[in-house]
């Protein structure tokens, strides 16, 4: 964070012109994986929202992106409707199912979360074979993509190209204006400490809840670019299944905080390596997201704490739990930093 | 004074992560001795114990008994006789008082009969923890845990016993009933005590020497009788 | 302006406030003394709705505070520090202060503005800076600019000298009082610093085992035979 | 009379849930910490045991080097894995979700895609009751948990070193303060709750489950479930709860029609999320203060 502000701010429009100048110059296969990557790094930016701000992981955060993959890709399949309709139901379905998981998550934190969200993302593989009748189970569904407007002069994976693009653009513009406003540092006070938070009149629920469920209709939406541009999904795609969950966690954690860049480098990263390891063997792909993902988080303490995947305080919060008599030893020892030496007095 | 301290430590400094609580600390408990640790809230009194017994980063010098512990581990430290009991006692409040006494010996190569002696020579000088064998011990009352953590303290055969805020929490006759077997263990086994405590009369009764510790360090050394009696010292210092 | 009648409270068969009943008088320094242990603490937190107590009653003029939740006493002009300083990490000085800010303008209130308060407590400078590795002295500094900025009329403080040195006291109180006169506060603070009590409080309220054992001006607080006993055991 | 037999078959599940739920919970309470890929281990370790038997090994030799084995791999994990992340707060959680698909893909590279079945531990055939089924195998299986489970009880009330893990367990700060090396106790804690899902893994293939790298896969989820409802340290309720959801399960999906054995996964989701509102430590866990 040492750059200045104005730096940033010529760095940020650097890259987002490199954006939308990178279709211009490659050709289609590799238009349509960097459009692959901008999925991606949409479905991260809503994880980067939840984490980032209140401190709190998810695993499922695979289920969201398959449940706005499936609605949308659904309701054009089966219903007919127009898939911009179809993708903004298939958004807000899946910050629908985040709201009601975000009630639970006012009560159920940290490990106990992890195991309720990792229950969802292997309920998901589940239900979609089961109803495999309309979403295709394993045979997997075939949803017509993205095309260009009539009398465009940009060819069919330009143009779903840009479309994920100017998504991930708003999302991200988005999540700057909330990261400034009076709500994301009430967020940010609740993911330090709640109950200094609630004491500065901070209300947790709403803003659980709330967080959540914008968090996971980011997701959904990503999960609704990825049908209508990739146009093949299944209940064995890898981003509907755990392995999504650990992509998504994986970008994260090498993307950092940056807004833009963050997700974009991480979903890049998180795409291209399994990529090319995945050539000699898909297995090792998956292999490799869970090693680069563990190693990550041994190796690079620095990248992590900029995630605020803080450190535990290494005294303890202020003891304001009731606990008159503690189990558990607490020095209420407190720091200072001073250093300079004042003489001892000695009697006797 | 003897000539070799039981415990010497030299410059001491401590820190939990980025925060620096000890700023060179040098203090020593001579061999039979009892030492008193006073300051307010916050001045590192625990800090210092605690890096003393090996649970905090430190650096500087802690020799015991002439063996160098500041890169010990709590094991090997509680295993060369320097035995804690922490602040809030540290009962295992889900195991028996019973099983909480045989936790004590965990650091000694002892059998099995051996150590039922001397959990009944414990129970003999705190009968209150053989009527209670069997229950856990977190049903027992703030001043019985005490007992038993000083119980489970004295079965690791230790020969110097670190106290930290044993009054804690507890009623003014607990307290009292609490410093009277501290002097009975000194008076009887000649066991050297370092003792961190808030009631500042009752402490400097039971001891020799006394140090004052603010923000992280030292700022008065002497005979507990002297730092009693010095009424602007205690103002100053002790707030009273 | 606060009134604490027959408070109890226990936590699993500890009786931590036993029938305590007390008053903190508008525009004055409260402050609530005792040994570890006495039930200071959880007095404080009951008072700022973060524990509930067993029965009693708990009023701020004349409104009940114990149907009201922790996020709404900022409103009613609430604000405390905590004995650890409970700075947010991940916002800077001037995000911590705002904090406090957001508070007052929710409610309405005249606060502060920001930048005022940070000057009040000498943290211009350190504006921008992270709170993590400032030293104990400022980030009660911060915590207090925090509260500050919040518009309150009660002050709550917790510990306010703990930990500090001999001179940073001395300016701690001699900032407090300062910034008193000047926002016309209540404070009710717990504190272990006697000599900082006895020289700025007008009313002591003494407690020991969740008791309150003495109430009054602090000079005859202070000869109190059973004060004495409380603090020195003799 | 088919309920009865649901029944059966369901206890039979509900002992596999246990033991790996048993796993879990030994792992929590030595580090804390919810080891998701604990079903991935005991995957694994069902696969070692295939291939010893492929060596010529027989099949109760093999379970026990398996068991072996898979102590000191979790042992080792715990060391260079698990140890180094604890100090931080979030990060175990998602090192479990990287360990959780490490060990999947570690099991389809290995083994590759083909199930395979594995000798019976117990003689085929079985009972009839009046009309109810019950195959030696799975009163064997269900022996064979309540040997393992006594074994562990006794380890844990006996043994010096039960007693201090159990004091770690308690109250690792106070451990420490006593002198009880409780690195170690993390250790073998990792290690028993390794060797107890080698036991789990292998015990399911007695139920006419081949061994392939998705097999655990579900029997985690339920098993996830079963922890919950017995509460996260319980040992007992995690038997308990196991035997509930082995039930559950088998009433579910075979009594209510047009319920693939599948959607018995929405059924745990439900179980999990509505034990953790209500009563987070779970039915036979006693409340603390949190500790995640």
């Amino acid at each position: 964070m040492s750059e200045s502000r104005p730096v940033r701010a010529a760095a940020n429009a650097a890259l987002v012109l490199a954006l939308v100048l990178v279709p211009l110059f490659f050709e289609p296969f590799r238009v349509t994986q960097f459009t692959q990557i901008l999925v991606v790094a949409i479905a991260v930016a809503g994880l980067n929202l939840l984490t980032g701000f209140t401190g709190q992981v998810s695993v499922g955060h695979s289920a969201f992106f398959g449940i706005g993959a499936y609605v949308t890709g659904v309701l054009i399949v089966h219903a007919g409707v127009p898939m911009t309709a179809a993708i903004i139901a298939g958004t807000l379905s899946g910050g629908i199912a985040g709201a009601l998981f975000g009630i639970p998550s006012l009560r159920i934190k940290g490990t106990h979360l992890a195991i309720v969200t990792l229950v969802l993302a292997a309920s998901l593989p589940a239900v979609l074979s089961t109803f495999s009748e309309i979403t295709g189970g394993t045979e997997g569904l075939r949803v017509p993509r993205i095309t260009p407007p009539r009398g465009s002069f940009l060819a069919a994976d330009q143009t779903r190209y840009y479309v994920v693009l100017g998504a991930l653009l708003l999302v991200v513009l988005g999540v700057f204006m909330l990261d400034r406003s009076r709500t994301g540092r009430a967020l940010r006070a609740l993911g330090d400490n709640e109950i200094a938070a609630v004491t500065y009149g901070v209300r947790p629920m709403r803003l659980r809840i709330g967080v959540f469920a914008a968090s996971s209709t980011i997701t959904a939406l990503a999960g609704a670019l990825f049908a209508v541009t990739s146009g093949f999904i299944s209940s064995t795609t890898s981003y509907m299944t755990i392995v999504g969950s650990i992509v998504f966690l994986t970008a994260l954690v090498i993307g950092g905080r940056a807004l833009l860049a963050g997700p974009l480098a991480g979903a890049a990263i998180a795409e291209l390596l399994p990529a090319q390891i995945s050539r000699y063997s898909p297995e090792w792909a998956n292999f490799a997201y869970g090693a680069i993902l563990i190693a990550l988080l041994l190796l690079a303490p620095g990248g992590i704490s900029s995630l605020r995947f803080r450190r535990r305080r290494s005294h303890p919060a202020p003891h304001v739990l009731p606990a008159p008599l503690q189990q558990e030893e607490t020095p209420h020892d407190t720091d200072d930093t001073r250093d300079q030496a004042q003489p001892t007095t000695r009697i006797g | 004074m003897p000539l070799v301290p039981l415990l010497d430590v030299d410059n001491l400094h401590a820190r939990y992560g980025q925060a620096r609580v000890l700023h060179g600390v040098s203090l020593t408990v001579s061999p039979g001795e009892v030492v008193v640790l006073l300051g307010a809230n916050g001045a590192g009194k625990t800090t210092l114990l605690r890096a003393i017994t090996g649970h905090v980063e430190r650096t500087g010098s802690i020799k015991f008994a002439g063996t160098d512990i500041t890169r010990a581990s709590p094991a090997a430290i509680v295993s060369l006789g320097l035995v804690q009991v922490p602040e809030g006692r540290g009962t295992f409040a889900d195991l028996t008082v019973q099983e909480n006494l045989r936790l004590g010996a965990y650091t000694r190569r002892v059998t099995a009969a051996a150590l039922a002696l001397e959990i009944s020579e414990i129970v003999e000088r705190f009968p209150i923890l053989g009527e209670r064998a069997g229950q856990r011990a977190g049903l027992l009352s703030g001043g019985e845990q005490q007992m038993l953590a000083i119980g489970r303290a004295l079965l690791a055969r230790p020969r110097l016993l670190v106290l930290d805020e044993p009054s804690l929490g507890l009623a003014p006759t607990v307290t009292r009933a609490v410093f009277d077997t501290l002097r009975e263990l000194h008076d009887e086994q000649g066991l050297s005590l370092l003792v961190v405590e808030q009631n500042a009369d009752l402490s400097l009764g039971i001891a020799d020497r006394a140090y004052v510790l603010e923000a992280g360090e030292i700022q008065v050394d002497g005979p507990a009788a002297a730092i009693r009696d010095d009424a602007g010292l205690r103002r100053a210092y002790l707030g009273y | 302006m606060l009134r604490v009648e027959r408070l109890s409270l226990a936590f699993r068969g500890v009786q931590a406030l036993r029938d305590v009943t007390f008053e903190v008088a508008a525009g004055g320094v409260t402050a609530l003394i005792g040994p570890n242990g006495a039930g200071k603490t959880t007095m404080f937190n009951c008072i700022s709705r973060i524990l509930t107590p067993d029965s009693g009653a708990l009023s701020l003029d004349g409104i009940d505070l114990i149907g009201v939740r922790a996020s709404r006493l900022p409103e009613l002009g609430v604000a405390r520090t905590f004995q650890h300083a409970a700075l947010f990490p991940s916002l800077d000085v001037r995000g911590n202060v705002r904090i406090g800010a957001d508070v007052a303008r929710h409610a309405s209130r005249p606060a502060l503005p920001v930048d005022e308060t940070l000057e009040l407590l000498r943290l211009s400078a350190d504006a921008s800076r992270s709170t993590e590795g400032l030293p104990l002295g400022t980030k009660k500094r911060v915590e207090l600019a925090r509260a500050l900025a919040s518009g309150p009329h009660l002050l709550l403080l917790d510990e306010p000298a703990g930990g500090l040195t001999h001179e940073e006291v001395g300016e701690m109180r001699d900032t407090l009082l300062a910034v008193k006169e000047r926002l016309g506060l209540t404070i009710l603070l717990v504190e272990h610093h006697v000599q900082m009590v006895m020289s700025m409080s007008s009313h002591v309220v003494v407690m020991s085992s969740g008791e309150v054992i003495a109430d009054g001006a602090p000079s005859d607080v202070r000869s109190d035979p059973r004060v004495i006993s409380a603090y020195l055991g003799s | 009379m088919l309920a009865l037999q649901l029944l059966v078959d369901g206890v039979g599940k509900g002992a596999i849930y246990a033991a790996l739920a048993l796993a879990i919970v030994v792992a929590h309470r030595s580090t804390g910490l919810i080891n998701f890929a604990q079903g991935e281990f005991a995957t694994l370790s069902a696969m070692l045991t295939v291939a010893l038997t492929g060596l010529g090994l027989g099949v109760w030799p093999a379970l026990a080097v398996a068991a072996a084995a898979s102590f000191a791999a979790g042992a080792l994990i715990q060391v260079v894995i698990v140890r180094p992340a604890m100090r931080r707060d979030l990060v175990p959680v998602v090192i479990m979700i990287g360990l959780y698909v490490c060990a999947n893909a570690i099991g389809q590279l290995t083994f590759g895609q083909n199930p395979r079945p594995l000798e019976g531990l117990f003689p085929a055939g079985g009972l009839v009751f009046g009309g109810i089924r019950v195959q030696w195998s799975l009163i064997g299986v269900i022996l064979l948990q309540a040997v393992v489970i006594t074994a562990l009880t006794l380890f844990f009330v006996r043994t010096k070193i039960g007693l201090g893990f159990r004091a770690v367990a308690t109250a690792p700060e106070a451990s420490r303060v006593a002198g009880i090396p409780v690195e170690r106790m993390h250790m073998i804690g990792w290690g028993i709750a390794a060797a107890l899902g080698a036991v789990a893994g292998v015990s399911l293939t007695n139920l006419g489950v081949y061994v392939e790298s998705h097999m655990m896969t579900t029997v985690l989820v339920y098993s996830l479930a079963a922890v919950t409802i017995g509460g996260f340290d319980s040992a007992l309720g995690a038997i308990v709860g196991g035997a509930i959801m082995g039930v559950v399960e088998s009433l579910v999906t075979g009594l209510v029609p047009g319920v693939s054995g599948d959607v018995g996964i929405l059924v745990s989701l439900t179980i999990i999320v509505l034990i953790l509102l209500s009563r987070p430590q779970g039915l036979f866990g006693r409340e603390r203060v949190a500790r995640v």
